[in-house]
């Protein structure tokens, strides 16, 4: 893109162009999977928002939960197992007018992947980033995952989890992460309006979305959750003050907590880096045609 | 011809390698051939560190084997490198801090105490000033104009002003005059000899190469040698328009390369070995989702952590294999800067062109030495296409079209109606999975055949895309050398010097490590009378990759793997000995 | 020579897994040789799955070509399988849910339409009960007697008691009652052979011969085809005492492994390319430190993700490049379950003796599929050393002393007097770093060298640790077949069908990958007639090898991508051709 | 060591044997560098608790800082950058008698290596690490690290740093650590105190060493911190409360608190693996010697 006569990728305003829609790729999730609910809150929150199709990048790693992006029209990255984050940083950074949703697994993101995630937190990156978090490891057939709970029994734990589960809200919370919410794959309606919010939200926006893998997981199931989850906008919560919002994330037990944690407003990684004020940068002006006088500092 | 070489040594944190620099730069300036040697340690103070600048009217490809002019800051110094103190040269010291006793020189060489720390006293109690009455000196004695010296220096402060750059210049030329005082200048003291030439190290070079071949996105981990194509870049960002990102790992920087390739800018990271072994399994994920990726892997000496600071080429094994299954790749491997700023460009197009990840092997020799480089030969006029040049066709839109290329349309995401999920799964032309429902099933099992093979088949235009391996010198020498990087510069003025004794030989670059160029190497190969394969490697990578991909198997070898570069006379010294002219 | 192959085929989730198990065990459990052969999606539910039991009175070194019964489960299965069903085949389903008109079946294979789920509702309103009606028709066409199938399938739930388990005793009775009362058992059909043989999986036979070797730590992340290794390691983690850890990436893993190993117990970590990938890092770390380490790399088909339930051998290049820098290795490549359980034995031995990294190939058809094995060939009395065997010899302890075979005695921490810090750097015999303020300077330059070369010294000693290539089948035989690992398999039954034909051949097995025995291969290639390289990868990766370093081109290949094992017949066919019978 | 008669490896009880101190290599650091006094205090802590050298194994990354194993006289694991953690585990599972003190830089522990951070802390592995922290990646020559503050400028981020900084001290109340606290290597007797501390709690211990580097850090200098550290014991803190814990962990800038943030008593990894508790791995009888009943499984 040489010059300025290149085609943009801005997006195109004043024109109608289709909103997202399901693909043509059927889910493979096995009948009853949480995470039906995920890809139909993402779809709600993107159509809600009226985000044209092709400004839509959605991004995974690896997992039942990561074949999400095949399932949906909009552009998309299904890369490899852990890395869906440093990924959806790369795209956001070539073009920041795209809305860019990074989606996976809990083993994915808060396993093999949780350097990346508490670094791109820190980063205060504009995108969203949506967990479908069944506290196992599913497409790997039933290991325990980073969110397991202490006591479980799976293939790889026989005996039982002997480590505490990570709390993705509070190392969220310590991280940085700008918006922090908890969801759940039975409660659409309201996953829904938490990824919306996260879309809208100027910052990093993280959304735990509790789905359930009705194969391997016969602990955290649909009822394990109905029967403990409430919701933090019902019960005086103030997202703006990180004290409480800390307080809320150590519930995890007889009472699971859902909704918004946390939002503050700090600048974003993408208002910071100077290079992007001059717009996206898959727009501007490539290479050093004329630009000679870069070779003195030679001399 | 007139040639000298330039060696300051010293204690990490003295300041050896601004001295270098700026002898380094004085002598570019003088429009003469120069190669500049940084040696250092992985400490940051302390230890023993040196810098040898070689110049001369003929073309300089490496440091050199002796020196003619050492100034050693400390004793260590002394007793390490005055055993490379050629006849006739000079020792320059500070009796101050230690004695040289005459029975430590070396036949026909002569001492030169300067009390540098005095001459520093006079302007400041900063004992660092030290260097500049020492720099002048040894300027002096190398027959670099005190203009010329003091120009070299006042600029390598920078914007800087004030009494630091004025003490400098005061102090160098007090040394620079008590040494023309004290003594004569040395017999091969060089003079001006043309215009100006640019001074680069490799690294500098291969981030030019990347801006000029329009790369926006470099996310790289800090590693020794490659780090400085990160500070170059981010020091140049705002002004070039290239963001810069420090990732968390080489995992991250990797990843987020790709992603930002995909995402529609040319995407660059850099790192050496260790770095390079956690970037192996996403450079397979761009092989498969035929993503455009340029890395750059400036090897250092191993295994694992190994010597950081020191030289080797022992990771083309690593190169070739990176990556679980098969996937088209090139390797490209220049041999000093020039070459850097092409390889570097040639990188992205063969990426660009042919959607697939492309390695530029480098190492620490090239990638922090300094070499001097004509202007003309740095052409930043890179013809940089559009990335935007598939057009809608809507439902039908296959990003992995089979073609006879085996390079499909691609779209970058923002284009209307041309949507694609990027994945490092198996997958049919469209990009839908292969690798779960369809997985096994005899028409999706002949697909995936297929897609192997379309893939695959880039590798034949890649080879067409670059560069075959290259005869320098007489064809019908009676030796030909065959090497690939930076291992090259030791070679070709070990050339010279055996064309000095009369004997012939010639040289078989790689300048295209993979895929290699069969048919044209079979054929140099085949032709010449005798070879000598010379690597920075314990056991001989491309002599292996040679025969493995063309049966001949070079048997005559120089290989090297203390961390040091080459030095000429070794390979002059065994190119004799193959040649049954006996060690000389 | 009695031979059978069952097949039973369904979607994910519908049990074809267990009820290929089921028949599997049955067969083995009648004295038989048995190969069962699991083929299935990245997928949990749905897509579509099978499972073929092959049995036979004499070996059977693959899943074989066709099938006598085939159990479909749903059409999909029908329609994909019915083209393999061998003639005076039948074909097992259930109308009530499918039909499948005549016109679909081979000519000379007849249909059975069983009533599963009628018979399971007579049960149960689960429909997955079908499948014991199913299963036992399907044992009655095979020849197992009702009480063999009723005893497999009831071991098959555990210790688990109750109405299931009466539920499937019921049902298989059912179906098998009703199979006998409406057809004939297939002319295959096989009886009772001799004792029950042992069947198990490549995984199941690395993970004991690991135990049996002393094996005390395995650190392992999730990844298909090597995670079975940590089920069954986890699953007897207690009786056993070994400890299991699911790390949180492999990166982890291997370094905990590495942490095991140097505090003292052996240790081992497995996976697959991906994770292999993200090893690479730290596998040159325990060679640089010398760390005794033993790594499973299950390959799977790549590249990337690739096909991740798919098998190929496509990871050889990688792992013989894996790391920075060079370092000695040994890379073994066993071809089914009894080599397997001696290999993993043969790692820890090698890793222990020349304190390195081991590898052990495997691939998702070793790891994955059923083998059977005589508890003859299963050795649990391995002679395990002590690894307290160095005596304090106070400040003078040397870890990386000199030696003649490049191996010096190692203290494991705890021991008294014997402190020392293992490193990724360089160092010397002492374990002192080179890599900072020693680097460069000339004693210690020659230091590097002497300690690289007692390193990679070592590589002699490994090669006669490791087993040359064996050469299987008759001396003279007009071709020779060259192969690693699992791919021999299909040889070895390919092999048997050609000798039918009266067309001798033989096999060239590569047990030991890298490092090659370069003499005996190179015998043994000169005194092939004609050799035939199989391999399932793109490239012919050890024809590559072999090439490199003997120089030897195995030009005729059959080479295979697509994710599926080579079926016998392939193998038969190119033979042929290549013997110029032409294609059969 | 099938059988029993192998040498033990558990500590010789009633011997007087070496304690630490000094190896026979010189710290290569620059004058003054902050880790000159990590050193000494580990050395004293060691001594202090009287355990002896052999007994001992101090395991690091890559990094200025991670050369300190070479410094004293036990045991050591110099390993690669951003692995000490899995490293150290490794070896505390072998043999979980040895203490176990990681150590290692800010880039080397919350950079490339913060995922293992994360889930060495959550598994309460009874060990010890101390992260030389001198919020700048000092081997490599002076570039950003993750503690770096916002806006300071070095050689990767020469326009200053843009993103918010990881507070190691927040990241471990969240990750589950139950020895938490902060010291500065200008008050050597302070950090002696903390490192025994951390070495006597049962479970992760971390202590964040803030531990200038004098050469390529010149914002976070010996100095800034004398200006602004002060020492929770002595400001009514409460060690034991969570939520006071993470109040504290906020503070940073005008104030910096040093000290024990959080401890807390739960049962360790080594507790709850239940094949440690028939004594250390390296002292169990190895092999499956005349365990024939395993292969019957496989009938
Ligand atoms: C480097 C690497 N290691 C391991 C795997 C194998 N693997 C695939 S998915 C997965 C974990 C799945 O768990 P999660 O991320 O929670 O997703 P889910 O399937 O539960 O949705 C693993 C370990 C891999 N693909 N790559
Ligand atoms: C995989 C890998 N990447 C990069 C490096 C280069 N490297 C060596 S030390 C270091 C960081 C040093 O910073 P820190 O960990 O904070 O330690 P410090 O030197 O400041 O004590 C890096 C990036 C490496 N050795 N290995
Ligand atoms: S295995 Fe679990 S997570 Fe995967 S698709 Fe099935 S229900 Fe969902
Ligand atoms: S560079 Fe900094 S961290 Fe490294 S030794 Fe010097 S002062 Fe210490
Ligand atoms: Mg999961
Ligand atoms: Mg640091």
């Amino acid at each position: 893109m040489a010059g300025t006569s290149a085609p943009s990728v801005a997006p195109t305003v004043g024109t109608l162009l289709p909103l997202i829609g399901k693909s043509d790729t059927k889910p493979t999730w096995c009948p009853g999977c949480g995470d039906f609910g995920v890809v139909a809150a993402v779809e709600m929150a993107l159509k809600r928002l009226k985000i044209p199709s092709h400004q839509v990048v959605l991004v995974s790693g690896i997992g039942c939960s990561s074949n999400l992006p095949h399932f949906l029209s909009s552009y998309g990255f299904h890369s490899i197992h852990g890395r869906s984050l440093p990924v959806a940083e790369g795209i956001r950074w070539a073009n920041h007018t795209l809305t860019v949703i990074a989606t996976g697994g809990d083993g994915d993101g808060f396993g093999i992947g949780a350097g990346h995630f508490i670094h791109t937190m820190r980063r205060n990156v504009d995108m969203t980033y949506v967990t479908m978090d069944n506290q196992i490891y599913g497409l790997t057939t039933g290991q325990a995952s980073p969110t397991s709970m202490m006591g479980q029994k799976t293939k790889s734990t026989p005996a039982g989890v002997i480590e505490n589960p990570i709390d993705p809200i509070s190392l969220a919370l310590a991280a940085g992460a700008t918006y922090i919410a908890r969801a759940f794959s039975g409660d659409v309606k309201q996953m829904a309006d938490l990824v919306a919010g996260g879309i809208q939200h100027k910052g990093f926006a993280f959304i735990d979305a509790m789905s359930p893998c009705v194969t391997y997981n016969k602990i955290n199931t649909f009822d394990w959750f109905r029967q403990r989850v409430y919701k933090l906008e019902n019960s005086g919560h103030d997202p703006t003050d990180i004290v409480q919002a800390w307080q809320r994330s150590l519930e995890w037990g007889d009472k699971v907590p859902t909704g918004l944690f946390y939002k503050a407003d700090k600048p974003t990684y993408e208002d910071l880096e100077e290079v992007l004020t001059a717009g996206p940068l898959a727009n501007q002006p490539a290479g050093l045609k004329g630009r000679e006088s870069l070779l003195d500092e030679f001399i | 011809m007139g040639e000298i070489s330039v060696r300051a040594g010293g204690a990490a944190g003295d300041g050896i390698a601004s001295v270098g620099e700026t002898l380094a730069h004085s002598l570019s300036r003088m429009g003469l051939h120069v190669f500049g040697h940084n040696a250092y340690q992985s400490v940051i103070r302390g230890g023993h560190v040196w810098f040898q600048a070689r110049a001369s009217t003929a073309p300089t490809h490496s440091q050199g084997d002796a020196c003619d002019i050492l100034y050693a800051l400390n004793k260590e110094t002394a007793d390490v490198h005055l055993p490379s103190l050629s006849r006739g040269g000079t020792v320059v010291f500070d009796p101050e801090k230690f004695d040289i006793p005459a029975s430590q020189l070396p036949a026909g060489t002569k001492a030169l105490p300067v009390k540098t720390l005095e001459i520093a006293r006079k302007f400041t109690s900063q004992s660092i000033l030290q260097n500049a009455g020492g720099l002048g000196a040894t300027a002096f004695l190398a027959g670099i104009p005190l203009d010329v010296l003091q120009a070299s220096l006042a600029d390598s402060f920078g914007k800087k002003k004030g009494d630091v750059v004025d003490w400098n210049l005061g102090a160098s030329a007090d040394g620079y005059a008590f040494a023309q005082a004290n003594s004569a200048a040395n017999d091969h003291a060089v003079a001006k000899a043309g215009e100006p030439k640019l001074l680069m190290t490799g690294n500098a070079a291969i981030a030019l190469g990347a801006a000029a071949a329009g790369c926006k996105f470099l996310a790289q981990y800090p590693m020794t040698p490659a780090s400085s194509i990160m500070h170059w870049m981010a020091a140049h960002s705002r002004d070039i328009g290239v963001v810069v990102k420090q990732a968390e790992d080489e995992l991250a920087a990797i990843n987020m390369a790709i992603g930002a390739s995909y995402g529609g800018v040319r995407s660059m990271t850099a790192t050496s070995g260790g770095g390079f072994a956690l970037m192996v399994e996403a450079l397979g994920m761009a092989g498969m989702a035929e993503i455009p990726l340029v890395v750059v892997e400036s090897q250092r000496s191993g295994p694992s952590t190994g010597l950081p600071t020191k030289t080797e080429q022992g990771d083309l094994n690593m190169m070739l294999g990176a990556g679980q299954g098969e996937f088209p790749r090139a390797i490209l491997a220049p041999a000093n800067a020039v070459e850097a700023y092409r390889a570097a460009i040639r990188a992205f197009q063969v990426a660009e062109e042919w959607q697939t990840p492309v390695l530029l092997a480098s190492d620490l020799h090239l990638s922090e030495n300094y070499m001097t480089v004509d202007r003309s030969e740095i052409d930043l006029n890179v013809e940089i296409p559009s990335l935007f040049s598939v057009q809608p066709n809507g439902h039908d839109y296959k990003r992995y079209q089979y073609t006879p290329s085996g390079v499909s349309p691609r779209s970058l995401p923002g284009q209307v109606g041309l949507q694609w999920i990027a994945g490092s799964d198996e997958h049919d032309e469209k990009g839908h999975l292969i690798s779960d429902v369809k997985s096994g099933i005899p028409v999706w099992v002949a697909e995936r055949t297929k897609m192997m093979q379309k893939r695959m088949g880039k590798l034949a235009g890649i080879g067409r895309s670059t560069e075959p391996p290259r005869l320098e010198g007489p064809a019908d020498a009676p030796l030909t050398f065959v090497a690939w990087g930076s291992t090259v510069g030791a070679i070709r003025d070990a050339m010279v010097t055996l064309a000095a004794k009369n004997v012939a030989t010639n040289l078989l670059q790689i300048r295209t490590v993979f895929p290699l160029h069969v048919d044209v190497l079979e054929a140099a190969i085949d032709r010449a009378k005798t070879t000598l394969l010379v690597e920075a490697n314990y056991s001989g990578q491309l002599g292996r990759l040679i025969r493995a991909e063309t049966g001949r198997h070079l048997t005559n070898r120089l290989l090297k793997y203390d961390g040091e570069p080459f030095y000429p006379y070794e390979v002059v010294g065994k190119a004799l000995e193959v040649l049954g002219h006996g060690r000389n």
